[in-house]
């Protein structure tokens, strides 16, 4: 449950059996065909998958760059969110829990956790920050239609940060019945492993399809947005033993690889953004989903290594990357992606990306989400 | 009876209800050898075998700006400990009511800084002083840094209730160094070998959380309470205190049944967020006090 | 330009040498491997075909019959209307033309629209009923966003009968230089031939997915919702051939085959909503997809014949089967393809399809952009 | 001069400007064997050959209680054959002014069997009646039986814009049977070999549309007007009419030399729907008549 100095379980002690068991219940399936095959099944059925990769065609153009991009948006419910929630919803069943429990931000987490749950015939609760209930009601109306019960979260900032530590509060009461789902590569360990893990078919499907698309085999790039930073890590995972560089964008105000200090919250140890005494600071991100003042312990380690790199994109870059994208190629994507998307289009200007490179870069989710979001602000 | 420890538990009744009753040398707290004389663990044991039920109530630090006086008033209503809560942005394990006293205690400024400089304000009390934190402040600057600080604040505990014992080693090398004694929780769900690891590399006692869920108060306690506090006398010789849930005077004495004493969090900072004063909130903890020195009555 | 004593090409004179462009532009295409090709590839890497056959375990064990469900709303932009206009869209950039023109209603024709155009660098001018402008904003916005002009429609109901009026109003002035893209199998003569061809890349894959996922290879019934009848016919075509007995399900209040009556509206000859006098009924569904007071020529036809039937659902039954297709699924379907599942519904409970049958079921789109809607009414 | 028809164009001034000045008898729209003598042809063709420019007013029938009256107001005026609408829905080739009538008319109640008894009402009126409306409403109870009730209403001819000379098969035969004229249009896109099959299978006239475009009134005729007149007198000898966006008397003239004769509409209903009553409708006729026959004037 280690990455380098990252990781761990710093969980109540009351959690500590329960992560155990979910650890235990993990390798054993992963290492199990039969559970393998069923969530690939599932995957393929239900979810969409393989998504397809889309070669920006008119961007590339314009940047000089080979642009692909791993379509995410594509997959059911709107966002790579499915991928880990299958697998662990999946692990929930076959561990004999009966409902599954998770927080979320805009949401989009907490309607694939409720989308898992109605197909496995599994109970949901979703925690989400009352503040988050208010501005996303529309995904709060999705999830309870999906049959989960959506509990607002009063405590602190009112926001997904909030959201985590109650659905945390709420685990240690009902671990013996209930499966927490975390939404990213954080947590205690085995969740960030775990999360990865279900993630990675996203880097191993790009894998192939770069190979079928471009005469390198291999892009020269690999980007990907991060907040808690699951799509980075699933595409990462699938370039690892490349010669590919990785790149994970993150928000200005969330960036908890980029500019956070080592530090331990939500049962792991990575980097947060925080004050000198060491309490959390509040993330600010026009996107929901980067809203969270961490990042997933393997980034941090990542990072330590030098195999990833990890920038910053502004709120302004990001909003007008979307247009761009959604201009260019017909894509409106989610506001997490189009910080993946902005930080591409800031390097192929600054040669950061030098002419003729080829690019992977995963488009986490849809745009449909943040639209009345870019109305307030475009 | 099956007490493994052999003490006379009724001698606790001829203890005189104050703390200074016991009266250890407060200069012990700050002995530079790592302090084993008059370390917590040595203090509640001795009370421990000489019959009393002990305990330890709790206050967030900086909730007030007079908060020092809240555990001033538990050392006059007979604590036997004081835990002190140096508040934390993300409390994990707390619920509601500690939640909003960390959250007021930060808006008014509160910084782990100052409370400790509040600690060392407390300099003339003869009860021991236990903080309480999560993993994040005492990794701030490092467990070396953050148990050398404690210790000039005087406090001679150290509870960190996210920091299970997997992840100890470094923070507990740094307590003992620091001559502070770091206590692991233990939970009802805690399988047996581990409660005996826990409970062997626990200092100056075990904590035993009373139920599966936050603190917080609750109507009643569960069976479970009691049965963890059990197991763990069971396995060690180190005093058991019992928390979470314990908001009344027949709580506590239920909960002392089995343990070695009980701490006392969210019922004194639900009406310390109240607007209780620190005579009132002694006034209740003396009848809680009361209530285990004699539970018969 | 006929089926049966329907379709053909009633338009304004000075429209008719603008069609005949049209359908011999498509015919060319259509015949020629590389425009099939290029089309291919586009449905492929952009809109994320083919797209999953998903099993409906719980809902099929719920009612007794085997129910495969055809996930168009997996498809980019949320429906199966991508893959007519990226077939138009095509197909106006190999005519020269730099501009596409669409009417639209809910929204879900305008936002594939807009993206085929700013995919293949052409503009893009969609006509909207004023009322529509008003009720989906966010689909007006993704419109604007993606590059497309939206004008809002101040004329007759303001809704999309009227804006399918102004379209071909506009179309007139402009048929030199734009493409009027058509958004369903209606209109003046190729448009419900050359959009059937469009979509029966629905159908075409059903069939092959069916023959994989069936013992019987095909299913006993083929069932989509009609509102213009795009998703049906594309479904339908792939079934033409078996014996499978083929199913549209209208609302009620747009009910033109099950309930029209022959007449001419937009150019072609089909059945329509109308009162004794010939004037045009407004249509009204919960589903604004569906609020189309006539219905393609080529299911007017079926109708003759008896190859299709065509029966009604309400809105009440219509928002239950939503609710529980999302409970039992974890689906949500846009509120059009709920007139499919409430049929099908309804219809295993009353024997019509007997016990044990094997159902395909086109989900034509997802209902995120329906979500606003029921939240009033549940 | 290149004017295949051999008429002397200037001829037209010797003519009085009231309709009455041609005076064919009403009885003959009444003719049983197909009127060929007297049906709306006949009519426009002798004017037309006598040397008059030809104009054709519309009214959207219903649009007022009293909406005869602009018809009466036409012919005083000097109309040769006059447009009665009948309202329809979705009027799909109408700008809005059409649009707005045709809503207001439905509004009011009107119908195509109150219009076409209205038209009776016109029985008097020494000018053709020509009915435009939209396929589903010749289709509702089929084209012959609507044919029939617009000879029983009195009217000599039907346009029906979106009826194309390709769909025009049914329609001709039930036209020619009721002894209708069926005028079928003319766009400036249509082709040669087509232009020749509409100028041929037309009855009436041929109405050549001045644009692409709907109607409505515009700012100027474009060059693609004359030039369609143009293109289709020398494929016919029938009389051509150009509408769409005529609405000012130097309009008419421009029109007018190359066609035949102009339709007027949205002009009229513009004023007609911001309440202008039909003596005042009568006027602005009066002045595009006096322009019509005095171009130089």
């Amino acid at each position: 449950g280690r990455f380098g100095d990252h990781g761990g379980r710093y969980v109540p002690e009351s959690l500590v059996e329960a992560c155990r068991e979910v650890e235990e219940a993990f390798r054993e399936a992963w290492a199990d065909p039969g559970f393998r095959g069923e969530l690939a099944t599932l995957l393929a059925v239900h979810a969409g998958r393989p998504t397809p990769l889309t070669p920006a065609w008119r961007l590339s153009a314009e940047l000089g760059v080979t642009l692909l991009l791993k379509r995410e948006d594509l997959a059911h419910t709107g966002s790579h969110k499915i991928n880990n929630v299958l697998g662990q919803a999946l692990l929930a069943a076959r561990m004999g829990r009966t409902r599954l429990i998770a927080e979320t931000g805009a949401g989009q987490h907490g309607v694939a956790t409720a989308t898992a749950a109605a197909l496995l015939g599994l109970e949901a609760t979703v925690f989400m920050g009352e503040r988050d209930v208010e501005r996303q009601a529309l995904n709060v109306f999705r999830m309870r239609m999906l049959g989960a019960e959506v509990v607002p979260v009063r405590a602190g900032t009112r926001t997904l940060k909030d959201a985590t530590s109650e659905a945390m509060r709420h685990w240690v009461g009902v671990a013996g019945s209930a499966h927490y789902c975390v939404g990213s590569v954080i947590g205690p360990s085995p969740y960030p492993y775990m999360v990865r893990e279900f993630q990675r078919v996203i880097g191993d499907e790009a894998r192939r399809q770069c190979a079928a698309a471009l005469p390198s085999a291999v892009p020269d790039h690999v980007v990907a947005c991060v907040g808690g930073g699951s799509n980075a890590a699933g595409t990462f995972a699938g370039f690892a033993d490349t010669p590919a560089r990785l790149w994970g964008v993150e928000a200005e105000g969330g960036a908890g690889a980029a500019l956070g200090r080592p530090g331990v919250l939500h049962g792991f140890r990575s980097l947060f953004l925080q004050d000198d005494d060491g309490q959390i600071r509040e993330a600010h991100s026009i996107a929901a989903g980067l809203d969270y003042p961490g990042v997933g312990p393997e980034h941090a380690h990542l990072r330590d290594l030098g195999r990833a790199r990890y920038v910053t994109v502004d709120d302004g870059e990001v909003t007008a990357a979307a247009v761009r994208l959604a201009r260019a190629e017909g894509i409106v994507p989610a506001l997490e992606s189009a910080h993946a998307v902005a930080w591409v289009i800031r390097a192929a200007g600054s040669g950061e990306l030098p002419a003729g490179s080829t690019v992977l870069l995963t488009l986490s989710g849809r745009g449909d989400k943040d639209v009345a979001t870019l109305m307030e602000v475009l | 009876m099956g007490d493994p420890r052999g003490r006379v538990r009724g001698a606790a009744r001829g203890l005189d209800r104050a703390a200074h009753a016991v009266r250890p040398g407060r200069q012990g707290r700050r002995d530079a050898d790592g302090g084993a004389v008059n370390a917590l663990e040595t203090r509640l044991r001795a009370r421990r075998d000489a019959g009393r039920k002990l305990l330890m109530p709790y206050v967030t630090g900086g909730i007030t700006p007079d908060w020092t006086e809240y555990a001033r008033a538990f050392a006059a209503a007979g604590a036997d400990a004081i835990e002190i809560g140096v508040p934390f942005s993300d409390p994990t394990l707390d619920g509601v009511t500690i939640q909003e006293a960390s959250h007021a205690a930060l808006t008014r400024g509160a910084t782990p800084r100052g409370v400790l400089a509040g600690l060392a304000g407390l300099a003339d009390l003869d009860v021991p002083l236990v903080v309480s934190t999560y993993c994040n402040l005492v990794f701030r600057d490092g467990p070396w840094a953050f148990c050398a600080a404690l210790r000039e604040a005087g406090a001679s505990g150290l509870i960190v209730p996210d920091l299970p014992v997997d992840e100890a080693d470094e923070a507990a090398d740094a307590a003992a160094g620091a001559g502070v004694d770091l206590a692991l929780l233990a939970s009802p769900a805690t399988p047996a070998p581990r409660l005996a690891e826990i409970s062997r590399r626990s200092r100056g006692f075990v904590y035993a959380v009373s139920l599966m869920g936050t603190t917080g108060t609750r109507s009643a306690l569960g069976p479970a309470a009691t049965a963890l506090a059990g197991r763990i006398t069971g396995l060690s010789d180190r005093p058991v205190l019992l928390g979470f849930g314990i908001s009344t005077p027949g709580q506590a004495v239920e909960a002392a049944r089995r343990a070695d004493g009980v701490v006392v969090g969210a019922a004194i900072m639900r009406r310390v967020l109240a607007g209780a004063r620190p005579d009132e909130i002694g006034a209740f903890l003396t009848a809680m006090r009361e209530a285990l020195d004699d539970p018969g009555a």
